[in-house]
């Protein structure tokens, strides 16, 4: 295997794996409330935000990334506010994770906000009925109920993330060991003469783990529909 | 105290609920549609009346007036939905659980859930979700119970469990219940309050045993369902026959079965369609109770005619065909023989007093 | 904050900027971390603030760019590389062409396409059109252009058989079998193909020694083997092959 | 003939059940989690038996060594499922007429419909639901009715225009029925046939005035619930008083209400605890109806004595006490008095013949 | 306006509606069956199916694009089929419909699977004991109770379709009029220095006219919604 891909491009696959992880977990708790207020809130703005959710989809990544670059460069508006604080996104891989967490987003809410959509509102008053209070409802009702959901939009954003490569080279650049994951790298070997072979092997990898991930999650979010419906 | 007053538009359906009780069990009677379970809701927070009042015990729940709508989780009710409403991704076990676990043993044997606990309540027949649901609801240790039809999903059996637990809430508990049933004898055996739905309006509203037996509302509870609800004393118990002899303010009767211990208050059901009346004493039968009654009021329905009865100081309803009525020449004043089949009066109609 | 050199450098130099590297590193040098991309996405990343202490362009325009807000040690500005324009074809037995205004090309088309990067925005498109409209050939041919999103993309429509023809880099069809180099472009049929490299301002000290060192004759020596054209060498290496190896 | 042999395990439970019936009514009665939701469902092919054979008039639905297993939607089944399972994305109307559109503007007249054709499910009552569910299926012109417990969600004035018509598709259509029901009145009233379930299997089976009036089987019915079924033919109507004398085999009987033309052939539910037992004939009772009759077996319990009786060629059964029976030293052959209230066999109980 | 975007923009954004528009309705029975199998269905190669849904969202869009150029050029076996049908999708509007079609399929389907997933058994059982056949059953029954995912799933292809960049380009690269939808044209622009002005007058229109289309089905699922709960 060593020999197969060099220990660059096993390097490309660690970090493709922990951008999108970090990508994932990070965002599931900003996914799940703004499919939770999509699906039950009624709010002035709530088609700003549905439409801002959506909005990574619609703008080519090349763009996104390209906002990013502006908006959290060290100069740009957020990042010159982060700078001072030691947090910085430029160029790091936390800003990989940033750009793939922004792209996999919408893949992530809309699932989610299908299945809270979908819990019955009455058991939700047969929860409230036995004294449990709104966040107790959502704990033990509301999200058990949506987890195929919850689990379909992860699995989404977790493949997208790994496959996401347009925003993310736009914003932190390719850079090896910290921002070049799998994707750009399949990019680079792709632009240079000779190099698809190495891309080949690198788009089977990716495949190969995405598809991995895939069936543990088919497999975990069939379990729980089972105990859930029978 | 219990004091309701809901106004609610639903679609083309006027809800304008208006009642007030003293403790103990509320049965809402009515026919399907006339806004019993919409009552409930209301009651339970799960519906916000456009008006109205909602005090339970000195607990304001509601009051448009003042804006005080206390939140659904905070007012501590327990509520057997109509349909059961069980958690699907939770064990028996854990929907027991969900609102608390006050008296835990004593409920899962009560209602037979032993066996069931690990269960899912996909894998639970109609009657098992059913029971689930009322053992919920109890272990929640509420201070207000509200039914819609609880038991009309169970067997006969099994009805005659739970209903005494009921009554040991009602009594000992002192928790008012506002029971939904079509079941006359459940709503006799169990209230302490009739209130009678029509249209979304309360027709009628009363002492259990007022609104029971009194002629005039045969009519609305229906020719089998009415029956008067008497109030009786243990006096006396049969070991060897495992009879039951009860005082009665106008007389004894005895029934089937050792209902209690000696002194023991206990209610009793007795269907208008159980009570024969005679002029004469009779001798010889195998109904072992006859009662010496007045006709206090006479009503003349479609299927016969309704007796109202004095009986010391209880009531009792009668149901006799205009035939017999008219050979017995019944009028009221008229001083007679009631005879109260003493199996015709089953556990089922026998409760503990309220 | 690092102690490698961090190049930015465009993607399409990737193999043999590589082995130059290896080689840089195997002489001493400190060590090179490259990060290949676009040059547009590499200028704006040194704009917005990147720690890049060499960049090297596929781009005049894009160097000009960065070096107008400033952010290149001008006078470490050079022209590193250079290379030329090649006709492909992806038929094998496709017959020699003689590019010049009288060049068939249409005919050859007949219903097919032109591959060739895009011709606004992207410089082997820019380059290839520039040669087009020199040769007179430009207004009949562009209807039937395919714009492809850069000039590896143009490579792979015609490997592919999607396109008969491309215009497409000479360092590009040498390395792909599947297609036959049917002409090259004269240099002076276009503006000068160059690939400017320089340092960032604030760069580490020893990317000068590896910016040197890239357009010293060791590095030269590899990329002229990979097919780019030496700067000092502005017109092509009589020794240059005049097709593709899959002949 | 109906036919139906299942074989299934459900987690811990173990369904087998075998029975035969003629045409008609076959009541599946028995305890919470005795299995008949699980017979019905093998019936209608949403529940795959492992093994077994079900046969409806002639049709072979599922044979498992055949292989033969028709699809739910080729089995022309009615069904009426515990929960009213309506659709929620369509309105009443549209529900009705998913299956069908048989007989609709009398369905929809009988179930009182019309008003909330244009409603949808979630804006009706428990009870109104219930009444749609049992539209749908009739509407769709089954050759076989499934009915899961269809009433109990129904007031008793629902329950009196609803079950002529079941009683009408049983005569008149020849419709088969396989009915779940709790309450003995509908068993009695509308059953060819009683199948009584016990823990997954058939404790049970045969005519329903076998079953019903077998003082053996008074235990696993239900004290409360036991009781016989006559056959009777009207006999005489008094228009004045509105009344109907009914000839059964062994005598005459008086019931309120007109009950239809005479010659018309009726059945009576006979509850055991209605029918009250005497040595000598009585007189001056407001009860009219006084038969011979002659004990035929008796059956000791907790709660009493259930006695059968022969009249003529009918059973009857009562519930005495035990110190009745003593009072009364019944014993099998004995001839005495049975008095029946007029009353007590309420509309409920009386039932076209079938 | 005319002045603001020129009269090629103008093009590019009726041409990236007509393919976006066409790539979903074409693809929309395909995804409906998918997702159908994919929820109910139990058959040999269940999960491949689901990892081949899920793949153009795994591989980076150029390496989907270029495997359609593979498989639909002339010599490509698919494309040496359709060649002499007289299908072409090379260099042509529809293959840039076919382009964003696949791109758009994993989003497509999950939420309609997941919808799918959550009617409940109970109510296409009701149906059959009425005698609905299989397909009456999803028709009347199945379908309209999952139409809100359906309706997600349809969004979320559009939006994606209408940013879909990468696979397009590099399937049937950018021919204005033919092939250069607004998301080619404004990576265009972006390739250019001071093009940036172009390309972002560009992503406002892409972006106003996704968000009308998204609140547009929201109106509709919410209508519809509304019509199924109460
Ligand atoms: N999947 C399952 N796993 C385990 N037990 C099951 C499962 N499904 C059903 N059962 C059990 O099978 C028994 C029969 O269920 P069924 O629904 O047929 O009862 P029923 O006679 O209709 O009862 P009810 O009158 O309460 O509706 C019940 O005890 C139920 O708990
Ligand atoms: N959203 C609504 N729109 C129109 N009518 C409604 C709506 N919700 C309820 N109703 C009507 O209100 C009436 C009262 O309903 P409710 O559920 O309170 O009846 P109920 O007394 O509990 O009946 P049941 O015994 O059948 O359960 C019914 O006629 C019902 O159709
Ligand atoms: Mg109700
Ligand atoms: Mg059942």
């Amino acid at each position: 295997m060593t020999d197969w891909l060099g220990p660059e491009e096993w390097q490309a696959v660690r970090l493709s794996l922990k951008v999108s992880a970090t990508a994932v977990a990070v965002s599931l708790p900003l996914g799940l409330l703004c499919a939770l207020a999509l699906a039950k809130g009624r709010f002035p703005g709530r088609q700003l935000l549905n439409g801002l959710v959506h909005l990574p989809l619609i703008l080519p990544p090349v763009v996104t990334g390209y906002l990013l670059l502006v908006v959290f460069s060290r100069q740009g508006p957020i990042g010159s506010v982060l700078e001072p604080l030691g947090v910085s996104f430029a160029f790091r891989w936390t800003g990989a994770a940033l750009a793939a967490a922004i792209m996999a987003f919408p893949l992530m809410v809309r699932p989610m906000r299908l299945a809270f959509e979908a819990v019955p509102p009455a058991l939700e008053q047969a929860a409230a009925t036995l004294g449990a209070s709104r966040l107790r409802v959502f704990v033990t009702v509301t999200l058990p109920l949506a987890l195929p959901g919850v689990v379909a939009g992860a699995i989404l954003a977790f493949a997208k993330a790994m496959g996401e490569f347009g925003a993310t080279i736009t914003f932190v650049s390719n850079i090896p060991g910290e921002t070049r994951t799998v994707p750009t790298a399949i990019y680079a070997f792709l632009q240079m003469p000779g190099g698809e072979g190495a891309a080949l092997r690198l788009v089977a990898v990716s495949v190969a783990l995405a598809m991995g991930a895939l069936l543990i999650s088919e497999w975990l979010s069939r379990r729980i529909a089972r105990r859930v419906a029978a | 105290m219990i004091e309701v007053h809901v106004k609610k538009r639903l679609g083309g359906f006027d809800l304008d609920a208006d009642f007030a009780a003293p403790p103990g069990v509320i049965a809402l009677f009515g026919k399907s549609g006339s806004g019993k379970t919409s009552v409930i809701n209301a009651v339970a927070g799960l519906m916000r009346p456009e008006a109205g009042r909602i005090e339970i015990d000195g607990t304001l729940l509601f009051d448009r007036t003042r804006r005080i709508d206390v939140p659904v989780h905070r007012r501590r009710i327990g509520y057997v939905f109509q349909d059961a409403r069980l958690f699907p991704h939770m064990s028996v076990a854990k929907n027991l659980a969900y609102g608390g676990s006050h008296e835990r043993d004593r409920v899962i044997e009560m209602l037979g859930l032993s066996e069931l606990l690990d269960r899912r309540p996909a894998a639970l027949s109609g009657g098992e979700k059913q029971r689930v649901a009322i053992g919920r609801a109890l272990m929640s240790h509420p201070r207000l119970l509200l039914m819609d039809e609880p038991l009309s999903a169970l067997d006969a059996a099994r009805k005659a469990e739970i209903l005494p637990w009921l009554e040991r809430l009602r009594d000992e508990a002192g928790l008012p219940i506002l029971y939904v049933s079509h079941a006359a004898s459940e709503v006799a055996r169990l209230a302490t309050t009739v209130v009678v739905m029509e249209a979304g309006r309360v027709g009628r509203v009363g002492a259990v045993a007022e609104v029971l037996s009194d002629p005039a509302a045969v009519g609305m509870i229906g020719a089998q369902e009415a029956g008067a609800v008497v109030r009786a004393r243990i006096a006396g118990l049969d070991r060897i026959d495992g009879l039951t002899e009860l005082a009665l303010s106008g007389g004894r009767i005895v029934l089937p079965g050792r209902l209690g211990g000696i002194g023991t208050h206990l209610r009793l059901r007795i269907s208008a369609q159980d009570v024969i009346l005679a002029r004469e004493k009779p001798e010889g039968l195998s109904a072992l109770n006859i009662l010496p009654a007045e006709v206090t009021a006479l009503d003349e329905g479609p299927e016969g005619v309704a007796v109202g009865l004095a009986c010391g100081a209880d009531r009792l309803l009668a149901r006799v065909t205009r035939r017999s009525a008219r050979a017995l020449r019944l009028e009221p004043g008229l001083r007679l023989w009631a005879i109260v089949k003493a199996s015709a009066v089953a556990p089922d109609d026998v409760g503990g007093a309220a | 904050a690092r102690a490698e050199i961090l190049t930015f450098a465009a993607a399409s130099l990737g193999g043999p900027l590589d082995r130059a590297v290896e080689a840089w590193e195997a002489q001493g040098g400190a060590a090179v971390t490259v990060s290949y991309a676009g040059s547009s996405a590499l200028a704006r990343q040194i704009m917005a603030g990147a720690p890049a202490d060499l960049f090297i362009s596929a781009n005049e325009d894009w160097m000009e760019e960065v070096a107008r807000a400033g952010l290149i040690e001008t006078e470490s500005r050079r022209d590193i590389l250079g290379n030329a324009l090649v006709l492909i074809a992806a038929d094998a037995e496709a017959p020699e062409a003689e590019i010049g205004p009288g060049l068939d090309l249409a005919t050859r088309l007949g219903s097919g396409r032109l591959a060739m990067a895009l011709v606004d925005a992207v410089p082997a498109g820019q380059y290839g059109r520039a040669a087009l409209e020199g040769l007179g050939l430009w207004d009949g041919i562009a209807p039937r252009v395919a714009q492809a999103e850069n000039v590896r993309a143009a490579l792979a429509l015609v490997a592919s058989g999607a396109a008969p023809y491309g215009i497409v880099y000479a360092t590009d069809a040498a390395e792909e079998p599947r297609v036959k180099v049917v002409g090259r472009f004269a240099a002076e049929s276009h503006p000068p193909i160059r690939y400017p490299a320089a340092l960032v301002a604030g760069a580490d000290p020893e990317a000068a020694g590896f910016l040197d060192f890239l357009s010293g004759p060791e590095a030269g020596a590899i990329f002229e083997g990979a097919g780019f054209i030496l700067p000092e060498a502005d017109l092509p290496a009589p020794d240059l092959p005049q097709t593709g190896p899959s002949e």
